[in-house]
């Protein structure tokens, strides 16, 4: 039988850029198929941070990072891998020519470099990065020499090479003989782009592909070929803190109570998606099971409405809800829904749907004055299994999306971005679960779950990485 | 007739009014009787839709939801079945007629008028004036009506009249073309020239003469434009920039029922429908109007009419 | 005529000036491609790095001279997004497009001129309702529903052809006959109408009193006469094809110039925008320049 | 008796319009035989036209209906025929002129190509065709043929359209001509010429011709017998010198007596100022010279008729006055100002003055306009005429004058015959109570008696209100009676120019001579005379 595949994904990759690989349309395609990293976060068997391109890692005294890196290594020109590779790939990330989207990742941090020896590389970073290695398995390695410009056509280490691509219509990966690792089963795969979530599961019905990562899920009915998977996609709605009436605690926490959650659950959100209660999947350090989802209670809703009438707060101003078209699906009706029960409980909602750059204008900062109170339907994606890669943004007084500005807040990302091992898990869970019950700062909804339709000649279930990337290795042949 | 015949009595007989010509006219063509009384119909729910059925239109029941069409053990408003909230369709298509007739007859009058004005003028005014004003349709033309859209939504804000603009905005040129395309011509003609020796001003002959003549082919462009504006806008709210819930038209609820396709075919089968019965009734309509005005081809709706004489 | 087209080629280059003026600014005036380029979480600095990069952090007037200046060597700037020429993109997906509209103008003009015709001939007949019915439904179909049916049934159903995408010959026959749809049904009922006259006026009995069949009186006499308005109604159709068919094309995963028209406006890549412009205004300047010398091809009595 | 080539009988044809039924033709019987030249006579409107349009099946049914009879060809029912058979007569067997030759040709293609279609579909190849055409071509007498193969209808003047109509239905040598006011728009010399064309090729093929005309000069010239019409009906038949010297019905007789060019001719005034004084007009189409500049001096209530070859420039003069088309050259001083480089809005002020009848009534009035509306539009222009009450009533009395009648107010243009229409373009131009009316061919297509009260009311305008004419016509009888002055014009220039009594009695230009040799006398007896005695000295 043959071994080639072919993938149909929703959207085009723009460019095959590797440091752009955490981009999901571009990482799908060549995270860790042609560009790969030192460490690798295993997400099937929750072993975390794994060796890939290092084999081991340890951390010096000084806070500082040496990685030792595997032997033989080759790139798919020929050139071989070494520490001088790592270090320019991360000189790269770092270079004015170009924005790399990996760079976002060590916001405010200083690298010191080092190479020791060919297999041999330390990193010195202010301040000491605890969680270092999981931030490596961000950083696609690039030979020497790679123009600092944006590429079109990546070379890396991985089982895969890029042999084609015609943009537009497809790219075509085909399997190294000079790969490192063990041997993939796949030997070519060939990317399709359908934007239509119909036509994407027609393909794999109709034959002309094997794997569609995401459908949507009302086209997923057929049980033997249709996977849902938790796609660490977490939908809330954030609430800009700073403006009455949203600025009293009574009256954010009316909108938890005042949203059913549980209905929507098997009917415009899937059956298998989770009700969060935070901002991240269980799956993350520090997740808190202790934080119970607000129950759906419209009586005390109206109660703490009430009540913080009675102390002067403005309810009756009327709250505009801001959300992205298409931004999850079915995002209107859920939007449509959300607006019925609040205005049940007595909420005056305006609802306004915007496009993506408008949307931008609404979540992040620098918010406009003289706003008056909003709250922006948002969709947030962390599956990196540590809560830094959120915490600071959304609740931060300098966190980009944050509405709020809370000391106590500020004061436990700071430590625990800092803490190691369980005292890190332990901040972050305090962490949650003072921005949940005490702050309740927004109001989450979420997690989402995914679809996707795997033809029945694969050997291959979707993870929650399924969303940022798509591991060509993982995916085996039935008999 | 003292000239071809003696008289018969029936041809001294009294004229009938304009109007109960028209409408024997009318009655002659069934079709066309029916497409008016559809639009009739369309016209009063636009105007009392709303008021009368809003609230039923926007309950929400989650556990009804996508229910198919044609339970009529159910009360009546579910007989079309309900949406992704529960909404009754039936409803709902109702009160949308408002929106949308505003939405597509605001942008189809907006752009006819201003496209056959500046039309009449491209066709007859001196070369430079015509030369600008067709380049600038020109210009219009090759602009994406999406990036047109983009821009007033972004910059005004999207509501129904922004709304309006943008698609009167994209569809002036072709209102425009044709009418200076026949303008090019029928200037020429030889009862142009006469209405000018009568010392006709330019406004006369354009109106008067010109423009009837290129009348009932703007008129069915433009009752097939309330189908494309109809469609177009429910393509700007799929992109976010169109009219967006809580407001509806049958625009946005095929828009909305388009991932459903496959599965509830009537989310979006029933906002399809009425957009297809009201142009094709609009279409109708203007195939009967051509007809009725032009003396030469009356005859054709006067001999199926009544007998007379 | 030379002279004419001399005239109509410089108004349409200060035209197409005025056009590229407009999209470049207005188009800035529709928000930041930093926060779309870079993911939410991104900082400031690494936007404003992002501007500076991409020149946009200057003031419009100056990015306006850099561009023009780019312009007039031949260069329409780099995508934003791909790192490629935007020209290259442009044209790239521009021939899809091209060829798409080509094809389907051929064949709905072709049948449409029949059918309309033939419906105007025996006004008010069986034909003459049929293919109006049928035409207008389909000149009012939402075109997404035509395209998941066909795909559903001809392509799952039947298997006769590919769902969707590109390759092979059978890959146009889907995408074609959906957006032959609509193009088909506006055009039969201008042919319609505009035949209806001709087909009374007094020359046809000129024909018809020599004997001449009713084929060619239709075709021939009666038809040329219609053409003014059908073809610019051709024209108008063409065009917003030539804008590109977004739903056609993104349904169908064909690599025309709308979808990447859409994508680059929202995701306000504006130097593909401006080169898409560029090449389709081109491209329509060009088709009603013909258009408006087919005018007086068609008429002899209209001079320019 | 062997079958008559044409054989019509009981025909009677009815018209739907809004406001009733119209009885066009009503029971009418008559026959044509091979080689026989039949004349159909009579008033405008009666239905000559339209029974003619009968046998060629040209009527639109419905809204017209024929309510009765048969037509024989050969013995042949023709509406018994299959469509197929009756369109393979058309052309083959029966060919017809048009009485309006202007709306009759496809304006969109090159008269050459009209001509080669009508041979080609009917099995003649493409380039026997052509030189067919060609050849056709020269025997109307166009000018410059080959190069007029390739021109538009609308590039020709009114009597070389005329010409085209004719060679496109000899093309094919048919059994049968009808031939529906074939010369009205011809000079007296060209008529000539194509009388004789038709009688040469009447003897060459046997070919029946059915000729409908109001020139009895032109009835007494070819025809063998006449049948003379009246509302629909046919009121008298025989052959022409039966019907000339011995009329039977009391129309008949008013007919023959009022052929013109038997009054006393105008003596004109020579005191008094010119109201409109040209010189040296000129007008170029293309390369081509259609007017080599012209001058001449009007006064009111004075009449100049211009006659002269078809194609010489008469309607272009008349264009370049109402401004219509820029002249190239030259003045035209209206109480003293100059027409031709007037501003728009002067001009405007001055269009209520000068007032045009176009040539070709038909496309000059509005189709989507009742009579009513039509002449009314007169006053909408310049409501200080006439307040808006009397209008009706004006319309009424306009209609009257010039022999229609006020229920045709509310009928359209396609509704009537070609007599009619020219008659309410008369009509709308009077309206507006003008100085100066150009008058191009307005009464060629109106039977004499008809003719004759519309030119009694002319005159009596004249006379009374001063209004000074341009009279464009090929009648030189006509012009006789009604010209003060008349400018004989040749191929753009101005041949002659005189008093009518200096040109009539001693014309010096040989054109002149000519033109008045080829006059047509209504009486058969004389005009065999002078055909006799013109054969005589051409031999
Ligand atoms: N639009 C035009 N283009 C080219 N030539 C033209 C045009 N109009 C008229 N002509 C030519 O100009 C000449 C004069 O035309 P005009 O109509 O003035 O003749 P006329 O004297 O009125 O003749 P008739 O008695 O036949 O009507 C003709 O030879 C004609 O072919
Ligand atoms: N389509 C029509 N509808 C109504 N009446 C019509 C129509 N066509 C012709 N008529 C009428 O029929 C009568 C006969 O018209 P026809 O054209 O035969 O006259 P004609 O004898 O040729 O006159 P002329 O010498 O003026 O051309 C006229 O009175 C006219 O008004
Ligand atoms: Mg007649
Ligand atoms: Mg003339
Ligand atoms: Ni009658």
């Amino acid at each position: 039988a043959s071994t080639d595949i072919k993938i149909v994904l929703p959207e085009e990759a723009d460019l095959l850029e590797p440091c752009m690989a955490t981009r999901s349309n571009i990482g799908r395609v060549i995270m860790e198929n042609v560009s790969e990293t030192l460490t690798e976060l295993d997400v099937r068997t929750k072993k975390g941070v794994m060796p890939r391109l290092a084999e081991k890692w340890e951390q010096t005294a000084d806070g500082s990072w040496r990685f030792h890196l595997r032997q033989g290594v080759k790139f798919s020109d020929g050139k071989t891998f070494g520490a001088k590779d790592v270090k320019y790939s991360f000189d790269r990330i770092f270079s004015d020519k170009n924005i790399c989207e990996s760079r976002r990742y060590f916001g405010g941090m200083k690298f010191d470099v080092n190479v020791v020896d060919e297999n041999t590389i330390d990193f010195k970073v202010d301040p000491v990065q605890p969680i270092l290695p999981l931030l490596l398995s961000l950083v696609t390695i690039v030979p020497e020499g790679t123009p600092l410009e944006f590429v079109r056509e990546p070379i890396g280490t991985g089982p895969y090479k890029l042999s084609n691509w015609t943009p537009g219509q497809q790219i075509v990966l085909d399997a190294r003989d000079d790969y490192w690792g063990t041997k993939p089963a796949v030997t070519k795969a060939t990317y399709l782009f359908r934007s239509d979530p119909a036509v994407r599961a027609a393909m794999v019905q109709a034959g002309e592909a094997d794997l569609a990562p995401s459908i949507s899920q009302v086209e997923a009915t057929n049980d033997k070929t249709d996977f849902s998977y938790l796609d660490s996609e977490t939908v809330y709605l954030r609430i800009d803190g700073n403006i009455a009436p949203l600025n009293d605690v009574r009256v954010r926490k009316a909108l938890n109570l005042a949203i059913d959650r549980q209905a929507f659950i098997g009917t415009l959100v899937p059956q298998d998606a989770v009700l969060a209660t935070a901002l991240v999947p269980p799956t993350t350090l520090g997740w808190n099971p202790d934080v119970k989802v607000p129950a759906f209670d419209p009586d005390q809703a109206k109660k703490l409405l009430e009540e913080a009438k009675a102390a002067g707060v403005p309810v009756d101003t009327p709250i505009t809800v801001v959300a992205r078209t298409a931004n999850f699906p079915n995002v209107t009706e859920i939007m449509e829904a959300i607006q019925a029960q609040l205005q049940d409980v007595g909420f005056k909602i305006d609802l306004k749907f915007v496009e993506v750059a408008e949307h931008e204008v609404y979540y992040s900062k620098p918010f406009k004055e003289g706003r008056g109170p909003i709250i922006v339907a948002a969709m947030h994606d962390n599956s990196k299994g540590d809560p830094s890669f959120t915490m600071f943004f959304k609740y931060d007084s300098k966190g980009t999306q944050s509405g709020y500005s809370d000391p106590k807040v500020d004061d436990l990302i700071a430590r625990a971005s800092a803490a190691t091992g369980d005292e890190r898990a332990k901040l972050w869970s305090e962490l949650i679960a003072y921005v949940h019950d005490d702050l309740v700062a927004d109001v989450a909804l979420f997690h989402m779950v995914g679809y996707s339709r795997v033809s029945e000649r694969l050997d291959f279930k979707p993870s929650i990485a399924t969303n940022s990337m798509l591991q060509l290795s993982e995916i085996g042949f039935k008999n | 007739m003292a000239i071809q015949s003696t008289p018969t009595k029936e041809t001294i007989a009294e004229e009938p009014s304009a109007l109960v010509r028209m409408g024997r006219m009318l009655w002659a063509d069934k079709f066309a009787l029916c497409a008016a009384i559809f639009l009739v119909f369309v016209i009063i729910m636009a105007i009392i839709g709303p008021t009368l059925l809003d609230d039923l239109a926007t309950k929400q029941n989650l556990r009804g939801r996508n229910l198919a069409p044609f339970m009529f053990d159910r009360e009546w408003f579910m007989w079309l079945g309900a949406d992704a909230l529960g909404r009754p369709l039936w409803p709902r298509i109702i009160v949308a007629t408002q929106n949308t007739i505003m939405v597509a007859a605001g942008a189809v009058l907006i752009s006819a008028i201003v496209g056959t004005l500046l039309g009449l003028i491209a066709g007859f005014a001196s070369e430079r004036t015509s030369q600008i004003i067709m380049r600038l349709a020109d210009v219009i033309m090759s602009f994406p009506s999406l990036l047109v859209a983009v821009i007033v939504l972004y910059i005004l804000g999207s509501s129904i009249m922004n709304l309006m603009l943008v698609l009167s905005i994209t569809r002036i040129p072709v209102y425009l073309r044709t009418t200076r395309a026949e303008v090019l011509e029928i200037k020429s003609r030889m009862f142009v020239q006469a209405a000018k020796v009568m010392g006709a001003s330019s406004k006369r002959i354009l109106f008067r003469h010109i423009l009837p003549v290129v009348l009932p082919t703007l008129t069915t462009l433009a009752t097939l434009d309330f189908a494309y504006v109809m469609l177009a806008e429910s393509a700007l709210s799929f992109l976010g920039i169109g009219i967006q819930p809580p407001e509806i038209t049958w625009g946005l609820m095929i828009s909305q029922g388009r991932q459903y396709l496959t599965n509830a075919w009537w989310l979006s089968f029933w906002p399809g429908l009425a957009i297809i019965l009201t142009t094709l009734s609009l279409n109708l309509l203007s195939n009967w109007l051509r007809i009725a005005l032009d003396p030469v081809q009356r005859w054709r709706l006067e001999m199926k009419g009544p007998k007379h004489g | 005529m030379l002279s004419f087209i001399r005239k109509r080629a410089f108004a349409s280059l200060i035209s197409l000036i005025g056009l590229l003026v407009m999209v470049f600014f207005l188009s800035r005036l529709t928000g930041d491609p930093a926060s779309l380029f870079l993911p939410v979480e991104a900082s400031a600095e690494m936007k404003a790095e992002f501007r500076a990069l991409h020149g946009l952090d200057q003031p419009l007037l100056v990015q306006f001279g850099q561009y023009v200046g780019n312009v007039l060597t031949g260069d329409l700037g780099e995508s934003l997004r791909k790192a490629r020429p935007a020209l290259d993109v442009v044209l790239e997906a521009f021939t899809w497009t091209l060829w798409l509209a080509v094809i389907t103008m051929t064949l709905v003009t072709v049948c449409a001129i029949v059918v309309g015709s033939l419906a105007a001939f025996r006004t008010g007949g069986f034909f003459d309702r049929f293919s109006s019915m049928v035409s207008l439904i389909g000149a009012s179909v939402p075109d997404f529903w035509l395209a998941i049916v066909a795909i559903v049934v001809f392509a799952i159903q039947l298997s006769w052809l590919p769902t969707s995408g590109t390759g092979s010959l059978a890959h146009w026959i889907l995408p074609i006959c959906v957006l032959f749809v609509r193009p088909f049904g506006i055009i039969v009922q201008v042919v319609r109408g505009s035949m209806i006259t001709a087909l009374s006026s007094a020359y046809v009995k000129t024909a018809r009193a020599k004997g001449v069949k009713s084929g060619p009186i239709i075709f021939v006499h009666a038809l040329r006469n219609a053409m003014l308005p059908v073809i610019t109604v051709i024209g108008d159709q063409a065009a917003s094809l030539l804008n590109g068919a977004v739903v056609i094309e993104t349904i169908f995963g064909f690599p025309g110039v709308g979808k990447l028209m859409i994508d680059s406006i929202l995701q306000r890549d504006f130097n593909v925008v401006l080169a898409a412009i560029l090449v389709t205004a081109f491209a329509i300047f060009l088709m009603n320049l013909v258009i408006d010398l087919a005018y007086a091809l068609l008429d002899p009595r209209i001079r320019y | 008796m062997a079958d008559h080539l044409l054989e019509v009988r009981n025909l009677s044809v009815d018209f739907h319009t809004a406001s009733g039924v119209v009885h066009a033709v009503r029971n009418i019987s008559y026959y044509l035989d091979r080689g026989e030249t039949l004349a159909i006579l009579g008033e405008s409107g009666s239905g000559k036209s339209v029974s003619s349009s009968a046998i060629m099946n040209l009527i639109d049914m419905p809204p017209g209906k024929i309510s009765s009879g048969e037509i024989l060809l050969d013995g042949q029912d023709l509406f018994k025929m299959s469509s197929e058979a009756r369109r393979e007569v058309n052309g083959r067997r029966i060919a017809m002129i048009f009485q309006d030759p202007l709306s009759h040709l496809n304006p969109v293609y090159t008269v050459g190509w009209q001509m080669r279609e009508a041979l080609k579909t009917h099995g003649i190849g493409n380039a026997k065709a052509q030189e067919e055409a060609l050849r056709l071509f020269k025997r109307v007498a166009l000018p410059d043929p080959e190069r007029a193969l390739d021109k538009y209808p609308h590039e020709f003047s009114g009597g070389q359209r005329q010409r085209v109509m004719i060679a496109m239905a000899l093309a094919l040598k048919p059994d049968l001509l009808i031939a529906d006011e074939p010369t009205t728009a011809l000079d007296v010399t060209v008529q000539a010429e194509v009388l004789n064309l038709l009688k040469e090729l009447q003897r060459e093929t046997g070919m029946g011709v059915l000729i409908i005309t109001h020139d009895l000069g032109v009835v007494s010239e070819v025809a063998d017998r006449v049948v003379v019409m009246e509302k629909g009906q046919l009121v008298e038949s025989g052959t022409v010198r039966e019907v000339y010297h011995n009329p039977q019905h009391a129309y008949t007789k008013k007919l023959i007596s009022a052929a013109p060019g038997k009054g006393d001719m105008h003596e004109p005034a020579t005191a008094g100022e010119p109201i409109l004084s040209v010189k040296d007009a000129r007008k170029f189409y293309g390369g081509f010279e259609a007017l080599k500049g012209v001058s001449f001096d009007l006064k009111a209530g004075e009449t100049v008729a211009v006659v002269g070859e078809s194609g010489s420039g008469k309607s272009t003069l008349a264009r370049i006055l109402l401004r219509l088309e820029e002249a190239d050259g030259g003045t035209a001083k209206w109480k003293g100002k100059d027409l031709f480089t007037m501003s728009p809005g002067e001009l405007f002020k001055l269009r209520r003055d000068l007032q045009m009848v176009f040539q070709d009534p038909t496309q000059s009035l509005n189709p989507r306009m009742t009579v009513y509306q039509l002449i009314s539009e007169a006053w909408v222009i310049h409501p200080e005429i006439l307040p808006k009450a009397k209008w009706r009533e004006r319309v009424a009395e306009l209609l009257g004058q010039v022999g229609l009648s006020a229920e045709h107010m509310g009928r359209y243009p396609h509704q009537f015959s070609g007599g009619q229409r020219q008659r309410i373009a008369i009509a709308r131009a009077l309206a507006l109570e003008p100085k100066l009316i150009v008058c191009d061919e307005a009464v060629s297509a109106l039977d004499v008696s008809v003719q004759a009260q519309v030119i009694t009311l002319l005159d009596k305008l004249r006379k009374e209100m001063g209004i000074a004419f341009i009279f464009i016509a090929h009648d030189l009888p006509l012009v006789r009676d009604f010209a003060d002055y008349v400018m004989v014009m040749q191929k753009g220039e101005v041949v002659e120019f005189g008093t009518v009594a200096q040109v009539f009695d001693n014309p010096q230009k040989p054109y002149t001579q000519a033109l008045l040799a080829a006059s047509l006398d209504p009486d058969p007896d004389v005009q065999a005379a002078n055909r006799n005695a013109r054969l005589a000295s051409a031999s």
